[in-house]
């Protein structure tokens, strides 16, 4: 048996180990490291609705062993996607799960309804970005925004729907209750913090955007506190990501309430990131004489 | 094909103390496959966190060896001067597309500012095997930063500008590129600081301009999309992937 | 002159350079190390109006280059300070900044009243702590506590109030807004971030309370960017903080628009750094033809 | 006073390979003043962030040296191991209270267990020069494991057991504890693991008990208050300032 047969209720993964959106385009980059149908799941880099060319550069820097960015959802667009990604994507033997950001809800409606088509896994829908429509506000700092939003997609789709939390708000489990009650099927989290970092030679931010998403090591602590707070408050499956870099880490995350977890920008510094650990982890059941990897979700809630 | 590996390395020495080094490592699969004008992606430390990316200096395909020459700027390079002969290191490459090298007995100048000059030699190797008839126009700050001259001359003839005039002709490369005859000169290679990049943007039209640009790269691999130029058409373009050489014309210098 | 002179409005420090609350306990553990006189001022360790145990310990652990701690403001109470600490406290020569807690608004203005007394420069307030009556929501979260307790504090002192901004917010604009409008003097800013780390072997958080503050330079970029979205919202100063490790750190938190800055973690690692800090400042200052670091007060803003 | 010093490494030897270690550094104020029973707050590079607490293992006051005996657990104390002589490592020093040492012709054991030895080594030196008569009984999981039993043959009669039984009596060292004369013993000051302080603590009201406590550290300065352990009256003492060392009666081990 698998040991590592990961189910989060609607959607089901060889392994709980996937990739996080953003960090491993769509799995095309990769593929000379290795064979990606050994990975539970590749989230595929941020969509829209339309083409996007995205922020102007610097769009990323290395800063407090992490790593700022703010590409500006820079993508082909959905019609993009169907035509020129999905039919190289769905052959990699891994679940294709398509990573939707929209300017308002309807945009939302729509990519879902577009995507939802054979070769597609899931649906991961970020709503760290802003409502154009709400003077700019993000999405996922507003339950009802969010809620709004999981139902939209949920009414356009029978695919499993994942939301994907942002951890920049006041109270998380608030966020997790809200989209919760949209419908999600599966939450995600975290996307990142809001971090800015400045070239003091010449009195401007780094990133061009002024601000960009802190991701990588530094953000852990708050990654799995969140994970553990939402857990606690929410019935549906959790993917914990923030700052995954080995067994050791995705551990902590699982014991804090996750059903699988996500790597990001480790891949940037060892692509082999993920299958080290599905190893990791393969190995850590048996040396402690567990059944399936389930056993430990949630541990310290025990 | 992309190959990460963990290689040996050979020597790694200073050739301006605490500022340009030679490295020299074992990548059997790397070395196969490297073009002139491609990078690898090195981890030099647990921090930085990121990889950094340095250009291919030379490539010995017999022995698998791997060179690069580098400037010790922060972290990340200071960490890689640190590395001693017999000690291993982990690299990802080759990377990117490299320099168009299917030329034949044309006339072509190579032109290098600072650490800009490392990927020539390689390429000018390549292009020299298949007849063609090169110069080096390399540009320093100073004589005594002056670095790698010797291994260029050996490929063909070398001219130098330093920007206070103490080797060579006084000014950036520009100034020895704008006495030539340029009329016979079918292609212009590029690797440097961009002021000096721009400024060869002028002879777009009558030669083959090729530049080899850098950028802040996440993945290095093509997948973050981090790393972008801005095209002449308005669109962006990878660093990494569809770069770091570009045809002069394709890139605006407005960003 | 002092290029180093720092104007707080109602405060005047002697540089720019404090030492945070929490980790530098009364100044007394480092008079050992160097004259305190030297310093921009001290913010004392959290104070309440009764004593208090603090938590149960593993109270700190070091993790992902920062450290959480979870102390629980343990400390002997403010009738404590004012007989046992101040008395030294008030000779060593720099400013004396109290950081208060309080359970509800009124804990806060008793203690405003209580410690404003000679010797006491100003009152930093911590509006991270649960307020009581509130179902522990804690008053940093929520503008309208935060603005009650800056409002309260106010009406009890002749002091200057630096109000301290918690940052596990959504919105960290409106809670500097809220307590510029309340009343507030100063902002200090950034409290810890909430985080948490656990110990896949007993399958526990490492921290017995569970989770607990973060900080160090893993949360500088967080620090930073809330600091320049704070700046452009309130006319108050803001003492910067939040992973300051050295000169470099300091004159980030400046250019993005802190008029002072507080060491804190940094204390642990090295007990110099406050004064390294200074002299850095000062060579910055020279070596930029400055004629005060003001100069650059919120450089990356224009 | 407590000085900040950056001491050059004399000496830095594995006793065990990879695991056990005694370093011995130039540190003329901190061994001016240290006592035993006191530690030091090292800085071990970059990562991790916090200084790591050491005890005191011996001190040449005649040459201004502080040794440490220390284990390799994780990456601070793999740091540490990796000092070679003639390198500056930044130390603080001395920190917390030590053992009381104004005793006089009395008969007293100490006692450690695992690295807990460390303190017990010049602790034993000073109270040896006073006329007191020493039992060392050190605990070790087994004979491979065990080491620096010389340094305390030296001093004093020393006792082993192993948890193995590979080395002297088989079990913690409460097997030997228990079969000697405690009646004419007057003090046990102990250094070790957290059940064997809890073993010592039953004959806190026989002899002067002193035990030597460890908890994870922010300052070591006594300013962060993250130290503590709980004491008999329910209060919290912070071991880097009140401790590292309390009389038996004095702490509780209910936490
Ligand atoms: C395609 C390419 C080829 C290069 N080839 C060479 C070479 O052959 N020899 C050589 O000496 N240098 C080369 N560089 C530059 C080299 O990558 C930087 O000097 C190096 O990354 C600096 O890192 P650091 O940690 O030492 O310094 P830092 O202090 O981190 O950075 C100094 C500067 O280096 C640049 N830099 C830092 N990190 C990155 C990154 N992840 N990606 C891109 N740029 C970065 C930035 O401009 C930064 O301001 C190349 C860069 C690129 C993009
Ligand atoms: C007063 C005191 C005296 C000590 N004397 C000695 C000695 O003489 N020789 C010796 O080998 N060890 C001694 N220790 C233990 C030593 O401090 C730890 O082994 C060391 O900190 C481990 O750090 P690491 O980075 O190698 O391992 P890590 O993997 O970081 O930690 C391993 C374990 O060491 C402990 N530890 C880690 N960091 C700290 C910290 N900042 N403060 C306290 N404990 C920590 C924790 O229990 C942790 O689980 C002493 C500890 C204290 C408190
Ligand atoms: C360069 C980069 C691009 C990203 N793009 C997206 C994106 O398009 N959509 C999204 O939901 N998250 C995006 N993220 C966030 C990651 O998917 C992930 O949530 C976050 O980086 C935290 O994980 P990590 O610390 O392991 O990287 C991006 C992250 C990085 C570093
Ligand atoms: C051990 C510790 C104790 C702290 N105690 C307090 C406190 O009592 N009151 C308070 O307002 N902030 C407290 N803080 C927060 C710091 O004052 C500071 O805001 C935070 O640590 C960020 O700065 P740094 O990253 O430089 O440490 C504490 C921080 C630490 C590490
Ligand atoms: S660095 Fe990631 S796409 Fe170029
Ligand atoms: S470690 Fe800070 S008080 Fe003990």
């Amino acid at each position: 048996m698998n040991k590592l047969h990961c189910d989060l209720g609607k959607l089901i993964l060889k392994n709980p180990v996937t990739v996080a959106s953003g960090t491993f385009g769509s799995g095309k980059e990769f593929k000379d490291f290795y064979d990606l149908s050994q990975l539970g799941g590749i989230m595929v880099k941020g969509t829209t609705l339309l083409p996007r060319r995205g922020n102007q550069p610097q769009r990323l820097v290395e800063t407090a062993g992490g790593v700022i960015n703010s590409i500006g959802l820079a993508n082909g667009g959905v019609d993009d996607f169907l035509n020129n990604i999905l039919p190289e994507a769905k052959d990699y033997g891994t679940a294709i799960i398509v990573n939707i950001s929209g300017d308002t809800t309807d945009d939302y409606g729509r990519m879902a309804e577009k995507l939802s088509v054979p070769g597609v896994a899931a649906l991961e829908v970020n709503i760290s970005c802003p409502n154009v429509k709400h003077g700019g506000i993000a999405f996922g700092t507003v339950p009802d925004m969010a809620r709004e939003v999981a139902t939209m997609v949920k009414n356009n789709t029978d695919l499993p729907v994942i939301m994907k939390l942002s951890p920049n708000v006041t109270n998380i489990a608030e966020m997790g209750a809200a989209v919760e009650s949209g419908g999600a099927d599966i939450i995600s989290m975290i996307n990142t913090l809001i971090g800015m970092a400045i070239d003091i030679k010449n009195r401007k931010p780094i990133i061009k955007h002024i601000m960009g998403g802190y991701s990588g090591p530094p953000i852990k602590p708050v990654a799995l506190r969140m994970v553990y707070q939402v857990y606690k408050t929410v019935k549906i499956p959790i993917i914990g990501m923030g700052g995954i870099m080995n067994t050791e880490d995705a551990i902590e995350f699982i014991m804090a309430g996750a059903s699988a977890v996500s790597v990001g920008t480790a891949n940037f510094v060892d692509p082999y990131t993920p299958l080290n650990i599905i190893q990791g982890l393969n190995k850590y059941v048996e040396e402690n004489g567990l059944s399936s990897y389930k056993e430990i979700i949630g541990a310290v809630h025990r | 094909m992309i190959y990460k590996e963990i290689g040996k390395v050979l020597e790694n020495k200073a050739l301006i103390k605490d500022s340009i080094y030679l490295i020299t490592i074992d990548l059997q699969n790397i070395a196969k496959e490297a073009l002139p004008g491609q990078f690898v992606e090195i981890k030099t430390g647990d921090l930085p966190l990121l990889r950094k990316p340095i250009s291919i200096f030379d490539v010995d395909k017999n022995n698998g060896l791997v060179s690069l020459l580098y400037q010790v700027r922060g972290k990340g390079t200071k960490n890689l001067s640190g590395f001693k002969s017999g000690e291993y290191i982990d690299i990802i490459g080759p990377l990117g597309n490299g320099f168009t090298i299917d030329k034949k007995e044309q006339e072509i100048l190579l032109v290098g500012g600072g650490i800009g000059i490392a990927p020539l030699y390689y390429l000018g190797k390549e292009l020299k095997s298949k007849g063609n008839s090169l110069k080096f126009i390399l540009g320093y700050s100073c004589k005594d930063e002056s670095y790698a001259v010797d291994f260029f001359r050996q490929v063909a003839e070398v001219e130098i500008s330093t920007m206070d005039g103490s080797l060579g002709c006084k000014g950036h490369v520009g100034r020895i590129v704008e006495k030539l005859d340029i009329s016979k000169v079918t292609a212009i290679y590029a690797c440097g600081p961009e002021p000096m990049l721009k400024y060869l943007k002028k002879f777009e039209q009558e030669v083959d301009l090729e530049l080899s640009l850098e950028a802040y790269m996440g993945c290095g691999l093509g997948a973050c999309i981090s790393c972008v130029c801005e095209k002449t058409d308005g669109s962006y373009a990878r660093v990494c992937k569809d770069g770091p050489v570009f045809k002069g014309k394709e890139i605006s210098f407005n960003e």
